[in-house]
């Protein structure tokens, strides 16, 4: 039981909730359609294209989420450009974060 | 390998270089030194005949094996000294009072008393043990290296 | 509280050295003066500390013909014999490894040798 | 047992440093009775974490002074300053202890046999175990130069398991990194010694946070203490060398490694709350770690979606994670000087935060394990040639499942809990933070279907027809952590009331921290 601000988590009154939610969706799914074929109907359809290989069939990791990035072009390549690994490069972001942070704390003030 | 006269300088220089070496260690507890500079100062003494003779020749007199033997008992002797004083506090300075290393340095101007310091002079030495044998294994790892050479396991 | 130590020239020196050893961090692209850039850096917090440990009016803390008068505690130098030999390690970890890096890539130069990126 | 209670905060770092030098000595006996040491004096540290634990938990800190029995004892000229090396264990400390015991044990166990196939065992144990003892080192020491000394002892061991598979390029260059990094870190770490050494003639943190002023130096001082040690932990802008390094170290280093980045931002904790405290009566420093909090979540996240790399991946994950903990800590540290905001949401934005640490201590080591585990198995890293490994490799699968349910915040695993802890505290200090948090997580789950579906579903590919599930050792390394999330996911209450307020009430309150050194001191 965790108590925060503004609420509360209990994990075990959450599994018992998901327990009944699931026998709940597995009655529904039980009353479902009787006449499906177990094999058949499984079968990859590609628009009556032959089948291909099983590796073939694979979606490989490049392709998952390529719109996603297609679309964050924007954000994505100068991101990507900016982690060059260099070393030296690294470096030059440490002393500018040490400036920037030692500039902003003297601006800030304190005690 | 360099020529015969550097050959035979270096021969009769590792002498004095190891008695200095040997000397900063033994009396790291009074002047400046200790075990890892009078150390430093050995491995000074095995670069030079790294130079003078050639890594392989080296090679053949210091065994990788024995060094790692070496160093890990050097560290282990320290880690030892360290563990024998737990019975009041880990490090405590058990030896302080006994026969050996035990007496009390004499404030004001004095040549020095070599029985001073408890465990500090033992602890000198095994890090000179340690550092001699560890720098000597980077320095022949890092010359057998460039001549593309493995050091063997 | 001991007063603020003036500031005088070992303290120059410390920030030269700094200050030179980051242009060759930032600037040189050659693993091997990249190597003596930390080493100089280095050098420069190691004198850093040594010219804390000086106080005025006080002797060096070695029992062996010691002068009358107070002798400084030797923290500082303490800490830079420690830092030094950290540094031992260090540099010459960073030399085999730059060495390995000449034998997998044959270049020393951190932008033509790097494989590893985004 | 009172004796080796009173004794087990150096036990505890100087058991592994002994065997560390032991090793070489003993693997002249074969190879099974080097890792039967290695296993068992990790083990015996283990259980002297626990003893140390309980006893702080009911007693309050420890303190262990090295070479005399108090902290004060024999001061030359009547000098009223704690000169020795003094450890200071308290419930914070000791929470990372345990962490950090826990999980040197797991990846020891699982590198018995991830580690079998290649040359050298000797050092790479001997290294470990300095790698061990370094870690205890910088999270018990209260002292500020010991922790730049145990700092570089850890990166030093790291650099060298790093690159510990010599035969490959890039994992030299990744420990090449590592070490110039660390090394640059190190030395601008020791320069803020320096200065705070040049103002108040001491080192030892409770001493220095009993007379700090806030003056100039402090500042810079500050700067460089927060700069050097957050480049270790991988906070964006400086995390570029953290992937190229964590990727290519064998798996079970990684695991080690990322708990030595949770110790760097550990001392970060320490030299905020502990060292610099009360005189931090601005918000700018809070509002500085909640920015970089948010930028280091985000950044790492859209950088971890790209990647196709597995161990790659998961280092950006990792970096991600690490801005949950900066964000919530962060929104601490900005309220530190209102009591009231502290008591409302402050300190539940702290808890937050130190107990998505201990999450991340579990579910992030059991990752990378499971990524060594399809390293083991199919001698690649690369997600485009892996799939269908599910079929044969069924325990990796669920332990995979596990640990990506927990890291993408799902209910009712752990993960969740301590994310929610963060989003409703602090949602009271702002609400923008939430939801740049909430969208993190949601981006964080997505990119771990994308590994999960391309390495472990899809059909059987012909390539990896025959291959086996891993060996029992790396199962069981794996099983431990598994063990630990579902412990955590069932009982979050629990571990919360225990260890992590503890743990957050012994950062915030920095007077018994003081007091545990100048307490003995007039």
């Amino acid at each position: 039981m965790i108590e925060s601000p503004s609420g509360f988590w209990e994990p075990v009154v959450w599994i018992i909730a998901a327990i009944v939610a699931l026998l709940i969706a597995y009655f529904i799914q039980r009353r479902g359609e009787k006449t499906y074929k177990k094999g058949v109907q499984s079968e990859t359809f590609l628009m009556g294209n032959p089948k291909l290989s099983e590796g073939e069939t694979h979606v490989r990791a490049h392709n998952i989420y390529w719109g996603f990035f297609e679309g964050l072009k924007k954000y994505y390549v100068p991101t990507i450009n900016a982690h060059t690994g260099i070393i030296n490069d690294h470096l030059v972001w440490l002393t500018a974060g040490i400036a920037i942070v030692i500039i902003i704390l003297f601006i800030a003030g304190g005690i | 390998m360099l020529s015969k006269i550097v050959r035979t300088a270096a021969n009769q220089l590792i002498l004095f270089i190891l008695i200095f070496g040997l000397y900063v260690i033994a009396h790291g507890h009074l002047t400046p030194g200790g075990g890892f500079q009078g150390g430093a100062v050995i491995v000074s003494g095995v670069v030079m005949l790294l130079v003078a003779f050639s890594s392989k020749e080296l090679k053949k007199s210091l065994r990788e094996r024995t060094l790692s033997v070496m160093e890990s008992s050097g560290a282990l002797i320290f880690i030892g000294l360290a563990f024998a004083g737990i019975g009041i506090a880990f490090f405590y300075n058990f030896l302080v009072g006994t026969p050996i290393f035990g007496r009390i340095p004499v404030t004001g101007p004095n040549p020095g008393d070599i029985w001073t310091g408890g465990v500090i002079p033992l602890m000198n030495f095994a890090v000179g043990l340690k550092v001699v044998a560890g720098l000597s294994a980077v320095v022949l790892a890092m010359a057998l290296f460039s001549s593309g050479e493995e050091i063997e396991e | 509280m001991m007063e603020h130590v003036p500031l005088n020239f070992p303290f120059l020196a410390a920030a030269l050295l700094v200050g030179i050893s980051f242009y060759i961090l930032i600037f040189k692209r050659n693993l091997i003066k990249l190597i003596m850039g930390i080493g100089m850096l280095a050098s420069g917090v190691n004198l850093f500390l040594v010219a804390l440990g000086y106080r005025a009016g006080g002797n060096a803390p070695i029992y062996t013909d010691v002068p009358e008068g107070p002798m400084v505690l030797p923290v500082p130098q303490a800490l830079t014999l420690t830092s030094i030999v950290i540094n031992v390690a260090v540099l010459a970890l960073m030399l085999t490894m730059v060495i390995l890096i000449y034998r997998h890539t044959g270049n020393i130069d951190s932008k033509k040798s790097r494989i590893l990126k985004g | 047992m009172d004796k080796l209670l009173t004794y087990s905060p150096i036990l505890i770092i100087a058991i592994p440093l002994a065997v560390a030098f032991l090793i070489p000595l003993i693997s002249r006996a074969g190879g099974k009775a080097r890792n039967a040491l290695v296993i068992a004096s990790l083990a015996f540290v283990e259980f002297l974490v626990i003893i140390l634990a309980r006893d702080i938990y009911l007693n309050g800190i420890h303190i262990y002074t090295l070479g005399a029995i108090a902290p004060d004892l024999a001061l030359p000229g009547g000098v009223m300053v704690p000169i020795r090396i003094i450890l200071e264990v308290d419930a914070m400390s000791i929470f990372m202890g345990i962490i950090w015991a826990t999980v040197s044990l797991t990846a020891a166990i699982y590198s018995l046999s991830h580690m079998a196939r290649e040359t050298g065992q000797t050092r790479f144990y001997t290294l470990s175990l300095l790698m061990v003892a370094g870690c205890f080192g910088m999270i018990f020491t209260g002292d500020l130069f010991n922790l730049f000394v145990f700092l570089e002892i850890t990166s030093i061991s790291g650099a060298a398991l790093i690159a510990f598979r010599t035969r490959f390029a890039d994992a030299v260059e990744g420990g090449f990194k590592y070490i110039v990094i660390s090394a640059v870190a190190g030395l601008m770490f020791l320069f803020g010694v320096g200065l705070l050494y040049a103002q108040y003639n001491s080192l030892n943190i409770g001493f220095l946070a009993s007379v700090m002023q806030y003056s100039m130096l402090d500042k810079i001082a500050l700067t460089l203490f927060l700069m050097s040690l957050t480049i270790k932990t991988g906070m964006v802008p400086l995390h570029m060398w953290y992937p190229d390094s964590y990727s290519v170290a064998p798996a079970n280093i990684t695991a080690m490694l990322v708990i030595t980045s949770h110790a760097c931002m550990y001392a970060v904790f320490r030299v905020c709350f502990s060292l610099y405290g009360i005189t931090l009566g601005v918000a700018a420093l809070g509002w500085i770690v909640v920015i970089i909090g948010l930028l280091t979540m985000f950044v790492g996240v859209t950088m971890a979606v790209f990647q196709t790399d597995v161990m790659r991946f998961m280092s950006y994950h990792a970096i991600s994670q690490m801005g949950y903990m900066w964000l919530g800590v962060g929104v601490g540290l900005a309220v530190l000087g209102n009591p009231e905001a502290l008591a409302t949401y402050g300190r539940d934005a702290i808890g937050g935060g130190i107990f998505h640490i201990l999450n991340h201590a579990m579910y992030k080591p059991l990752l990378f394990l499971t990524a060594g585990a399809l390293y083991h198995r199919t001698a690649t890293r690369d997600l485009n040639k892996m799939g269908g490994l599910g079929h044969n490799m069924k325990f990796t699968l669920i332990l995979y499942i596990i640990g990506t349910l927990s890291i993408a915040g799902i209910p009712p695993l752990n993960g969740f809990a301590s994310k929610f802890l963060i989003y409703e505290s602090v949602y009271q200090f702002n609400p923008v933070l939430a939801v740049v948090a909430m969208l993190v997580s949601i981006i964080t789950l997505a990119s771990f279907t994308k590994a999960f579906q391309s390495a472990f579903t899809g059909p059987q590919l012909p390539e990896y027809k025959d291959v086996k599930e891993v060996p029992k050792p790396m199962l069981i390394g794996m099983g431990i952590l598994a063990a630990g999330i579902i412990f955590t996911s069932i009982f979050p209450g629990l571990v919360l009331e225990h260890i992590v307020y503890p743990a957050t009430d012994a950062l915030i309150n920095q007077a018994a921290y003081v007091n545990g050194i100048m307490g003995g001191i007039p």
